[in-house]
């Protein structure tokens, strides 16, 4: 088994000739946060949007866990073990906070989940799985409202919980603390932290302080390229990136 | 011979197409509204073609003053009750206005029966070209000519106006409509009276040609979809080229296949939406 | 709710609601003869429903005593949809125990009401255009008025060629359908056996709003005469379009079959001047009961009768005949009755086939007038000839 | 979210004593079919639009297709009452699933046209194959042969109420079998696909195959009433095909999301029209009126009315004083 859970070489994507993410080569180490920063239109998201499949790369070549997923559909990449946060909260917004956790559960039996002559509730383990994640998330006593009720920083957590239903071994966080309020932002970042020591997350983030705080390598991106990558504290002391990015952000 | 008249018939029949469409694809670019009830502000064009010559003996007043008059029932409409379901989903445009057709043909049937009429050529207009062996009628040709002109004139209004401007910008992105404030409200009405009157400006011009009758709107509305789809929903362009396109497809199809006329219609948008999944010009 | 307690409920809702059905049936024979109109009074064959409703409605209102009582009508709405259709004339029999209807435009609808009635052993008569009503769906309640394709093409085709046999080449436009394909079928035999070269044939579907390219290819075959098979809206958008590209004036039109009267209104004298038409009925002809039918019609209603009002005319005088006859409201008997019945028409003596229930009846073949040929806004055609064409009773299976 | 223990109970009482009360009310058995049979239709078209959020104009075409096979099957192959029905169910199916794969290739409005341009081409096959379908002028003489089972009559159908008792039954049977489908993985799979389907990919869904399974049994339910309306008429005409815009219309002002709902839609709709066809010729303007009252009022349908009046009630009984 490979140190490295997630590999990606040569990664490019063009948007009709604009080079969103251009030649991007780098490796998640398993059991680690691994954080991508950079400025608006660094290419981050486009980035994410290629590891996760919701976008086709235009050349490049993905590995996760040993398999090459470059040209997997999304579903596939979730049963593989793969799971993602939306930067915009992404939810089931009518379905209650269980319901929610469940079917983010279920989903791991993908085309399993067919089945329409049984109740849903036939198959415990996903009940189970939501149940445990809402103690661990605090969630359990707005099991039963509806997600869109949720106040923003819990819908964010909640967006997390979803991600850790799938019981995946890769989590691919698209900048969890988006929109949340000051309050919100230490939970979270224990969480994230927390889960870095069972999982190997990656994390696209804004917010400076939790990356500093929590990553073990941090990539730099720049105008669809990497910049540098390195431990937090080189980061802090490179000179290009505090021009390309935390020159603009203090 | 035969295949190049149709052709040139096929063109011809293309631009009436391009004009029974037009407005419906602006509405549903601006407004991401469907109006199924397209067709039937199409009839009442024609029938308020029927009752202006009636009344005033000219073709061409009731040119002027029936779409005039449909686009301002339109504009009431919208201020009324169109406005108030835009931001459902389409699910629900389609009932309304399905609603909408069904009053205005039932009350189309009260108000001047539920026999079709006939609307004579304008003076003037009546008579045909001949070429080689085959005729074309004078009114077709005037009919292509204005449209053409109606299309040149659109372009100008939706490229090269202020107000195309904005309904081009609303088009593309939702967020820019909600940039530009409180003018947002005319903009819509304005525009939704706009393709409902350029529905009632076919129906007028049309009428010489296919007569009226209660249950016309129907079939209009199923062409001009075919077109708009094929074309893509919302692009000017695309119901200019779609038009073009349906009218071939039909005035070929009469002489190869005329049994499948209508399949290939509908054919040709499922293909068209297969391979193209936003139509010829449409966006995302 | 229990299992047990639903069932019970259910079986004594069940056995409560029978009661009724059986009441119901036990009350219908005590009633006066009512008659059922079943007319598209709205859909897309709205236009034809409100004139035959009118028909229905005056030969019942004037109609005396039927078995000591005056007559009923009550309408059916078929929507212009068979399958609703169908299910309310199922209703008014099972409910009402209706056992008397006429109507029905559209030939589907007019099928399978026939095979409904039939199945009650009640009556029905129609003016609908299918064949198949007296050949092979033939049953012993169902009767029709119209004259089949056949007669319409013998009494158009032949009348036509025989005034002008120089116009020996023929195109002709179809819809495409079981109705159009026996008016072609006919029309070709016709051809053959005078010896008419048939320089070709477009069809079109039957919703076709666009003839433009199908009258191109006619152009193209260069025919003497143009003979335009479809009826209705498809018959006006073909007439008015082959109107616009001249072809009046390169060749002679006929369409065989058309509405009648409140057609010719819709299209107007510029349009039909000229141009030759067949039709079941025309309120100028001069028969003693399509005279008094005229009068009666202008008074009680304001306008000259066309063919949908006189045909429902008829056929409901001739059910109501049929029962006074027979002297029973058993419809087997008053079909029975009606077999070989020989009345006075709207379009002279009338006689019904008793092999399979055709009424014979003169078909008529007119030609458009000019506007300024008009005696009144009606008077928009010249009968040109008239006659009975049918072909032998089919046997009866 | 349905539980196993509500499948017999929640609406199902209702519905049962809905069937019971029906044909006593009404005047005669033929329409309380005719409603259950557009019900089933409603339902199968509320399955895609209340919970899968589909809107399809292709439901006419399953209609047609179980009417015509499952006639096609007992005047040519001598099929009886069950066979039929199973005949017109599994094409429903196979066809649905076909018409469902290709359509939602795309989505929204492109998706809605996909259906209509299907229906359209079912309508022109069905009139082409006049052989088969009787074209133009419908299928005659449409058998209701009696029910049997194993070459052993259970019962006669030719009465208008035996005939509805049966296709009570049916619904009935429908009716809980498609709240098991809605509680299911699948069912609930499908209300998160209408809710977010991006989001329902995220966490590890293929859509696509939840949408066709989707359409399948949509389809089957659809051509089962289709078949059941064919031996309603003794008759099948080939409008059938030209019911989708109909039959998405009684879903709506149902209720979408609403099994309940579809039945309330139908038969609201079924008795209003037939109530003013009676009356006024021009009764369509009144159903024209009443869509968009719907539309503007009661956008959760009847069912939807029923439900936030109620909580208006116990909120009110809530309050002290």
């Amino acid at each position: 088994m490979s140190a490295f859970i997630l590999k990606v070489e040569k990664l490019c994507l063009s948007y009709s000739g604009f080079m969103a993410v251009d030649n991007v080569t780098f490796q998640v180490a398993r059991n680690t946060i691994h954080s991508i920063i950079g400025p608006n239109g660094a290419g981050k998201t486009s980035l994410f949007h290629c590891l996760t499949g919701a976008r086709r790369p235009t050349s490049g070549y993905v590995e996760f866990d040993g398999r090459e997923i470059t040209r997997e559909p999304t579903h596939k990449r979730v049963s593989a073990g793969m799971a993602r946060s939306f930067q915009i909260t992404s939810l089931f917004q009518n379905l209650t906070v269980r319901e929610n956790l469940r079917l983010a559960s279920q989903g791991r039996d993908g085309d399993g989940a067919l089945t329409f002559w049984r109740s849903a509730f036939a198959r415990r383990e996903h009940i189970e799985v939501a149940d445990a994640v809402m103690e661990r998330l605090g969630l359990t006593k707005r099991a039963d409202a509806a997600a869109g009720g949720l106040p923003h920083g819990q819908q964010r957590i909640l967006e997390l919980g979803m991600a850790l239903c799938g019981r995946p071994r890769l989590l691919l966080l698209d900048e969890p603390t988006a929109g949340m309020g000051v309050e919100d932002i230490p939970l979270m970042t224990r969480l994230i932290a927390e889960l870095g020591k069972e999982y190997s997350v990656m994390l696209i983030e804004h917010n400076m302080g939790i990356v500093m705080s929590i990553s073990d390598v941090i990539t730099v991106m720049s105008q669809g390229g990497i910049l540098v990558e390195g431990k937090p504290e080189v980061i802090r002391a490179d000179a290009r990136v505090r021009e390309a990015y935390l020159g603009d952000a203090a | 011979m035969l295949y190049a008249f149709q052709v040139l018939n096929g063109l011809g029949l293309g631009m009436i197409y391009f004009l029974i469409s037009v407005g419906l694809t602006i509405i549903f670019g601006l407004l991401n509204f469907v109006n199924f009830a397209h067709g039937a502000f199409f009839m009442i064009g024609g029938y308020l073609c029927y009752s202006l010559v009636g009344w005033t003996g000219s073709f061409w007043l009731s040119l002027l003053f029936g779409p005039l008059f449909v686009a301002f029932a339109a504009w009431l409409a919208e201020k009324i009750l169109f406005h108030r379901i835009y931001h459902l989903p389409h699910t629900f445009h389609i009932l309304v206005t399905v609603g909408i057709a069904l009053i205005l043909q039932e009350t189309t049937i009260m108000i001047w029966g539920p026999v079709g009429k006939n609307i004579s050529v304008p003076e003037g207009l009546q008579g045909v070209v001949t070429l080689w062996a085959f005729a074309y009628p004078v009114y077709r040709l005037f009919l292509i000519s204005f449209t053409i002109i109606i299309a040149l004139a659109l372009w100008y209004l939706l490229e090269r106006t202020r107000f195309g401007a904005l309904v081009r910008a609303g088009s593309e992105s939702a967020e820019m409509i909600s940039l530009l404030g409180t003018n947002i409200h005319r903009l819509f009405a304005a525009t939704f009276a706009l393709g409902v009157g350029l529905a009632g400006l076919a129906g007028t011009l049309s009428a010489p040609v296919r007569g009226v009758n209660p249950f016309m709107g129907v079939e209009v509305l199923g062409i001009a979809f075919v077109v708009v789809v094929i074309g893509g929903m919302g692009s000017f362009t695309g119901a200019l080229l779609g038009g073009l396109l349906v009218g071939l497809v039909q005035s070929l199809m009469s002489t190869i296949w005329p049994e499948g006329a209508s399949l290939m219609i509908y054919g040709a948008m499922a293909a068209v939406i297969l391979l193209r999944p936003y139509g010829l010009f449409g966006r995302a | 709710m229990k299992r047990r307690e639903f069932l019970a409920t259910g079986l004594a809702a069940t056995s409560f609601l029978l009661a009724p059905a059986l009441l119901r049936g036990a009350l219908a024979a005590e009633r006066p003869v009512t008659f059922y109109g079943v007319k598209s009074m709205s859909g897309a064959f709205a236009s034809y429903g409100e004139f035959a409703d009118k028909g229905s409605r005056l030969a019942i209102e004037e109609y005396g005593a039927l078995l000591g009582a005056k007559p009923k009508y009550a309408i059916i709405d078929t929507e212009s949809n068979p399958a609703r259709a169908v299910r309310k004339v199922q209703e008014a029999i099972q409910q009402q125990g209706a056992r008397f209807f006429g109507g029905c435009t559209l030939s589907s609808t007019a099928l399978a009401v026939g095979k409904e009635v039939n199945k009650a052993e009640g009556i029905f008569m129609t003016p609908a255009g299918a064949d198949e009503i007296t050949t092979t769906e033939f049953n012993l309640s169902t009767f029709r008025w119209t004259v089949p394709t056949y007669g319409a093409i013998h009494q158009t085709v032949r009348p036509l060629f025989e005034s002008n046999p120089k116009a020996k080449r023929w195109y002709t436009i179809t819809p495409q359908y079981v109705f159009g394909e026996a008016l072609l079928t006919a029309a070709k035999n016709l051809f053959a056996q005078l010896g008419i070269e048939h320089v070709g044939n477009s069809y079109h579907s039957q919703q076709e709003q666009e003839y433009s390219g199908y009258l191109t290819n006619a152009m193209a075959a260069n025919p003497d005469v143009l003979l335009i098979l479809g009826f209705g809206g498809n018959g006006a958008s073909c007439l008015r379009q082959a109107a616009n590209f001249g072809l009046k004036k390169k060749m002679t039109i006929l369409l065989a079959w058309t509405q009648g009267l409140d057609w010719f209104q819709s299209l107007g004298p510029e349009l039909l001047e000229d141009v030759y038409l067949g039709a079941q009925y025309w309120h100028q002809v001069q028969t003693p009961l399509n005279i008094e039918l005229v009068k009666r019609v202008k008074k009680v209603y304001g306008i000259n009768p066309n063919y949908p009002l006189a045909g429902d005319y008829v056929i409901t005088r001739i059910v109501l005949d049929g029962i006074a006859k027979a002297g029973t409201t058993d419809g087997r008997a008053v079909g029975k009755a009606m077999e070989g019945m020989t009345y006075e028409g709207p379009t002279g003596t009338e006689t019904v086939r008793a092999e399979d229930h055709q009424v014979i009846k003169d078909y008529y073949l007119l030609r458009g007038k000019a506007k300024s040929a008009m005696k009144d806004a009606d008077d928009l055609a010249v009968l040109i000839s008239s006659g009975k064409s049918f072909p032998e009773p089919a046997k009866r299976s | 979210m349905l539980k196993d223990s509500e499948l017999l109970g929640g609406t199902t009482p209702v519905v049962a004593i809905a069937l019971v009360l029906l044909p006593v009310v009404l005047p005669s058995a033929a329409l309380a079919t005719e409603i259950l049979i557009f019900a089933l239709a409603a339902l199968a078209c509320n399955l895609l639009l209340g919970y899968g959020g589909l809107l399809s104009f292709g439901q006419g075409i399953f209609f047609g297709a179980g009417a015509y096979l499952a006639s096609l099957a007992m005047i040519h192959a001598g099929a009886g009452f069950l066979t039929a029905l199973a005949t017109a169910a599994l094409s429903g199916t196979l066809i649905a699933a076909v018409v469902g794969a290709l359509a939602i290739r795309r989505t929204g409005i492109y998706f809605v046209m996909m259906t209509l341009a299907f229906n359209q081409t079912a309508y022109f096959i069905a009139y082409t194959l006049d052989e088969w379908t009787g074209g133009e002028n419908g299928l005659l003489d449409v058998p209701r042969p009696p029910l049997a089972l194993f070459g052993a009559t259970l019962a006669d159908l030719g009465s208008p109420m035996s005939y509805y008792v049966f296709v009570a039954v049916v619904f009935l049977l429908i009716f809980v079998a498609t709240k098991r489908v809605i509680a299911s993985p699948f069912g609930s799979t499908l209300i998160a696909i209408r809710d977010n389907e991006a989001r329902a990919d995220a966490v590890g869904y293929n859509t696509k195959h939840f949408k066709i399974v989707a359409f399948a049994v949509s389809g089957a339910i659809t051509a089962l009433a289709g078949a059941l309306y064919a031996m309603l008429l003794n008759f099948a005409p080939l409008e059938n095909i030209q019911m989708s815009e109909n039959i998405v219309i009684l879903t709506v002002i149902g209720g979408t999301g609403s099994l309940l709902g579809s039945l309330l839609g139908a038969g609201s709709w079924v008795i209003i029209s037939d109530m003013f066809a009676e009356v006024w010729p021009r009764w369509l303007i009144v159903m024209g009126g009443a869509l968009i009252l719907v539309v503007l009022f009661l956008r959760g349908g009847i069912w939807g009315g029923i439900e936030s009046l109620a909580e208006r009630i116990s909120s009110k009984k809530g309050k002290p004083g």
